[in-house]
């Protein structure tokens, strides 16, 4: 039932974008979201906008999972663009009233950062669309290592990640049972004063969270049964493989960072 | 030539109180051995299966494994010695995919890449689960998560192989596969095995049935010699084997039943020639 | 009238997404009153999907299903089920895994409460409860978490006999239990129907409890409702229950197997003592 | 021998991580003009930090904001998250393990209080000012269910698991 938990927004297309490796996908992406911020004129940003939207149609998802991660922040991004919209003063005045106006720079910054909004959701959904989080948790890992030397855990905290992830599944069910057995005891969830609805939780959440702790022993006690003892120096059975296609996308995405900074200076 | 496993008046308790879960515990188990320790619920199999892989340390006692001594220091040599699969198959599923899982043991042997590769794949074929390596477990049965727990168990090669209650929440198909399975896999590799279970027709290809009750070991010996009424199985909270049921049904109906043990099919046979040979 | 009436019952989980899984369809099942009916499948076969639907705990996609007065369809009230859910009780799967209250008593009686008991009866109720199910009294003001497995699961049935259902759904209640467990919880639900006369709806995996308890049994497979006939009409044919993925009770695999040895059973025999009868007969008959 | 000690220490807050994000995905309360909505992700946060302390509290609450985001696309937020979780249960173990009442709720504010301007910050970096102000009340009214939720609950299940 909760599969749809499990793989994130992940959809599996097999495009370019997706067999790239989870490392790039996630340096590059974050790296996208900064350089974003160096867009300062129409060019830039239509720059970027033609960028992002060559790399949204060679994941080969379907337009309507890009909505659907946008439409969760409509209001937010309605209001703000309102908001730079009527405050921002400079340039020339289309329309006043009080301490309300629109003018020509509140214009357009009201429309960068429109852009910039829709261009940090997208670059950020084709990440998730594209790639497991699984995956996202290896690459976070495998980054992370020169921090291990620093006596940051990172083999426990990554063994901690993909352990939550491959227990959320089966404690959503737990909690889907949990829940039909107390509704059938009489409790109505979803209805009644905010008091009420707080109190009709705890049938549900503590034996969640006993569950969860005595799946916690047996857990430990199957890990150690087969000789985990400690992250340090275990070997890897998933691995990560960097390929040219990898370096290539790097490459491409210094291309995008020189243009778009020909755009900035050079205009 | 020395036991496969040894355990030498084994006593625990899980607080300090005087409640004793394990009691004076005596008992060996012959390389190759399939051995069956019975008892009702909270009887302390677990305990001692547990106590056995030092996954926790007696209060009194000795245990040998393979002739070496259980201790602080061995305890890790040990452990490679043991495969051991639990009783509820979600809460010994640790990696995110089938084979990621398989694979959980020998990366804690610093097992490299490539040989891990190849057990994997094995390991999974033998449990007959090699289309499934990139499953998650969401999508498993309970009888497939514990065909891939065996698989984890045999891609390390162990001596031993305990399974704890390991089919007890499947259902009646799963239960029979994964117990023929084991069968199928003894005979490949020849393993030592202890199951532990309280359903009776699990012990049916123990060598050896070892009934616990409160702690104490009270019987010892073939399914022959633990499997009759002389043995109080029902009332030690256990059920005596169907052909012996049904044999105590008759005798209370005074037909006269052979004393010595026998199985589903000897009953038919012997009651099948009685009713020809009174013709 | 039957107590329980499902017609043309159909339900499909995620309905209208990628992930929608039809899991029951034409289900057409009568219940009678007082009656001990045991409902038999394949895994994934709808078992619980059916028992779900019975407390209104899903809707049916199409269909209705009618429990005494009330109906449940695909656009019934809150109201509504809340009152069909006051006559039914169920046993889930590892019920223990449903405690939460600081004391066992206080567990008991949270049924009863959230159904409008004051909090004097519902203590009064899981006392009695308590009795029935064979704890002792002196546990009611421990912690539930501090019992042991089958003491939790003496806990959890209690808490749902002390809504005093008059229908009661067991969803495999014996599973992880000893023998010793099995069949004094097994009993105890026998007690319920014959002395108190609840209607009992039995989901189970054991053919033997199915045989020994039930007047009707049903069998599904693959979502469907294949057959509904008394125990011994469903176990006369081994070959049909293998093909519907059934295991064959003991006492059937026996009879069967004597079967090929000269002995008839007519008809087929349910329990050890029935088949030890035959047998006897059988015999004698041939010795005069 | 038999020190599961170290094992359950990496193992009680993953699966403590699992739970928070399975409460907060699975008690969504639908809010207009936000977000999306406000989920009980903080309760879980503040359970960890009042069972196990500030090392649990940090770890579950950067862990869970992190999956939290990933799992359910919102890609950007992940690393804040992490930060502004995490620091969140940080406070709360720090300030309200094994505390008096009193200093647990003060513990509760000053955690509620991290997290609120935590994302004013983010958002502020991310878009614009404006859009982190929008927040506030949202995630102010978020980390009020999650306390009322998550502290009785963590007095519970301590008492009743003795932790
Ligand atoms: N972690 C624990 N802390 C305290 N007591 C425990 C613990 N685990 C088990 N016990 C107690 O020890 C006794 C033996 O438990 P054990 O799990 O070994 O029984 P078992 O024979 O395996 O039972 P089952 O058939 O139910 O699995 C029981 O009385 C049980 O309540
Ligand atoms: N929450 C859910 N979401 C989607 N599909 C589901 C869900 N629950 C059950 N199913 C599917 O519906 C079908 C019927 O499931 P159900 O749980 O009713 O079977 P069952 O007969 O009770 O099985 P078991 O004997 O294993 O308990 C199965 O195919 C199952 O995969
Ligand atoms: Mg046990
Ligand atoms: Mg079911």
């Amino acid at each position: 039932m909760f599969s749809k938990v499990l793989f994130g927004r992940f959809v599996p297309t097999n495009s370019l974008i997706h067999r790239l490796d989870p490392r790039a996908k996630l340096v590059l992406s974050l790296y996208f979201i900064v350089i974003i911020f160096m867009a300062n004129s129409w060019q830039t940003y239509a720059w970027l906008a033609a960028f992002t939207l060559g790399v949204i149609l060679s994941t080969k998802v379907p337009l309507k999972f890009f909505w659907d991660g946008i439409r969760p922040l409509v209001w937010i991004i309605l209001f703000t663009v309102i908001l730079q919209i009527f405050f921002s003063s400079g340039g020339h005045v289309y329309w006043a009233w009080g301490i309300l106006s629109v003018t020509q720079f509140g214009l357009v910054n009201g429309v960068y950062i429109f852009c910039r909004f829709l261009l940090i959701i997208c670059m950020s959904t084709v990440l998730t669309l594209t790639t497991q989080p699984l995956m996202i948790a290896d690459a976070v890992e495998a980054l992370l290592k020169p921090l291990a030397k620093l006596k940051v855990p990172v083999y426990e905290l990554a063994l901690m990640l993909s352990i939550a992830l491959r227990f959320v599944p089966t404690l959503m069910d737990e909690s889907q049972k949990i829940m039909n057995a107390q509704r059938a005891r009489g409790v109505n969830f979803g209805t009644g004063s905010l008091i009420k609805r707080v109190r009709s939780l705890i049938p549900i959440l503590i034996p969640l969270f006993i569950s969860a702790f005595n799946r916690a022993e047996d857990l430990a006690t199957a890990m150690e049964a087969r000789g985990y003892s400690g992250g340090e120096g275990r070997s890897k059975y998933r691995l990560l493989h960097w390929h040219r296609a990898d370096t290539v996308a790097c490459v491409v995405m210094l291309g995008v960072t020189l243009i778009l900074f020909e755009l900035r200076y050079l205009a | 030539m020395h036991k496969m496993i040894t355990v030498q008046d084994a006593v625990y308790s899980y607080s300090d109180d005087e409640h004793l879960v394990l009691k004076n515990i005596t008992f060996d188990v012959e390389r190759g051995e399939w051995v069956s320790i019975v008892g009702h619920n909270g009887s302390g199999k677990s305990t001692m299966a547990k106590a056995i892989d030092g996954l926790l340390k007696l209060t009194s006692g000795a245990i040998e494994i393979d002739g070496t001594a259980l201790a602080e220091d061995t305890v890790w040599k040990i452990r490679e010695k043991i495969g051991f699969v639990f009783q509820n198959p979600d809460n010994q599923f640790v990696g995110a995919t089938v084979a990621d899982d398989v694979a959980f043991g020998l990366e804690n042997r610093h097992v490299s890449h490539d040989e891990m590769v190849a057990k994997v794949d094995e390991a999974l074929h033998l449990v007959h689960m090699e289309a499934f390596a990139d499953r998650e477990p969401a999508g498993l049965s309970g009888g497939q998560k514990q065909r891939v727990a065996l698989a984890g168990v045999i891609a390390m090669r162990p001596e031993i192989v305990i399974l704890d209650e390991a089919t007890s929440m499947l259902d009646p198909e799963g239960r029979q596969e994964i117990m023929q399975l084991m069968r199928e896999l003894k005979q490949t590799y020849d393993f030592t095995v202890l199951t532990i279970t309280h359903d009776i027709d699990e012990t049916a290809f123990a060598d050896r049935i070892l009934l616990i009750d409160d702690g104490e070991l009270v019987a010892a010996g073939t399914p022959e010699q633990v499997l009759t009424n002389g043995t109080d199985l029902v009332d030690r909270g256990l059920e005596l084997p169907y052909a012996e049921r049904l044999l105590n049904q008759l005798n209370l109906l005074h037909i006269d039943v052979p004393q010595q043990y026998m199985t589903n099919d000897q009953v038919v046979k012997w009651l099948c020639q009685k009713l020809n040979s009174s013709k | 009238m039957p107590k329980i009436e499902f017609k043309q019952v159909a339900f499909t989980y995620q309905p209208n997404t990628p992930f929608a899984v039809k899991a029951l369809d034409h289900i057409n099942l009568e219940i009678p009153e007082n009656s001990y009916t045991a409902i038999v499948g394949h895994t994934g076969s709808g078992k619980s999907t059916i028992i779900q639907l019975l407390d209104g705990l899903l809707l049916p996609t199409s269909g209705s299903i009618r429990v005494d007065e009330n109906v449940i369809s695909a656009t019934s009230s809150n109201a509504q089920l809340g009152r069909i859910r006051s006559q039914i009780g169920i046993v889930f799967q590892f019920p223990e895994a449903q405690l939460f209250e600081e004391t066992v008593l206080k567990d008991i009686a949270f049924g009863p409460q959230n159904f409008g008991k004051s909090e004097e009866e519902a203590f009064a109720l899981a006392r009695e409860a308590m009795q029935l199910v064979g704890l002792d009294a002196d546990l009611a003001e421990r912690s539930p978490f501090e019992l042991s497995g089958g003491q939790m699961r003496r806990v959890a049935i209690a808490g749902v006999l002390a809504m005093k259902p008059s229908i009661l759904i067991l969803d495999e209640p014996t599973a992880g239990l000893d023998p010793r467990g099995q069949r004094e919880t097994m009993q105890l639900f026998e007690r319920l129907h014959v002395d108190q006369h609840v209607t009992v709806i039995l989901v189970t995996h054991q053919m033997e409890d199915a045989a020994q308890y039930a007047d009707q049994i049903a069998v599904m497979n693959g979502g469907q409702l294949v057959k509904v006939a008394e125990p011994a009409q469903i176990f006369a044919n081994p070959q049909w229950l293998k093909d519907n993925h059934l295991t064959v009770p003991k006492t059937t695999q026996m009879a069967h197997e004597l079967e090929r040895g000269g002995f008839t059973f007519n008809p087929y025999p349910l329990t050890l003592e029935q088949l030890a009868v035959q047998i006897k007969r059988q015999l004698e008959s041939r010795t005069q | 021998m038999a020190s599961s000690y170290s094992v359950k220490r990496v193992i009680i807050p993953a699966m403590l991580v699992a739970v928070t994000v399975v409460i907060a995905r699975v008690f969504i309360i639908p809010i207009p003009m936000t977000h999306g909505n406000i989920n009980l992700c903080d309760a879980g946060i503040i359970i960890a930090a009042f069972l196990y302390g500030k090392r649990d509290g940090l770890i579950v609450g950067g862990l869970t904001g992190f999956l939290l985001d990933l799992i359910s696309g919102y890609a950007q937020y992940m690393f804040f998250s992490l930060i502004v979780h995490g620091f969140e249960g940080l406070i709360f173990g720090w300030l309200g393990y094994n505390k008096s009442r009193k200093l647990q709720i003060i513990a509760l504010v000053a955690g509620v209080i991290i997290m609120v301007a935590g994302y004013f910050i983010t958002d502020s970096i991310l878009y614009k000012v404006p859009t982190g102000l929008i927040g506030i009340p949202t995630n102010l009214l978020q980390g009020f269910v999650g306390a009322i939720i998550g502290m009785p609950i963590a007095l519970r299940l301590k008492k009743s698991l003795k932790i």
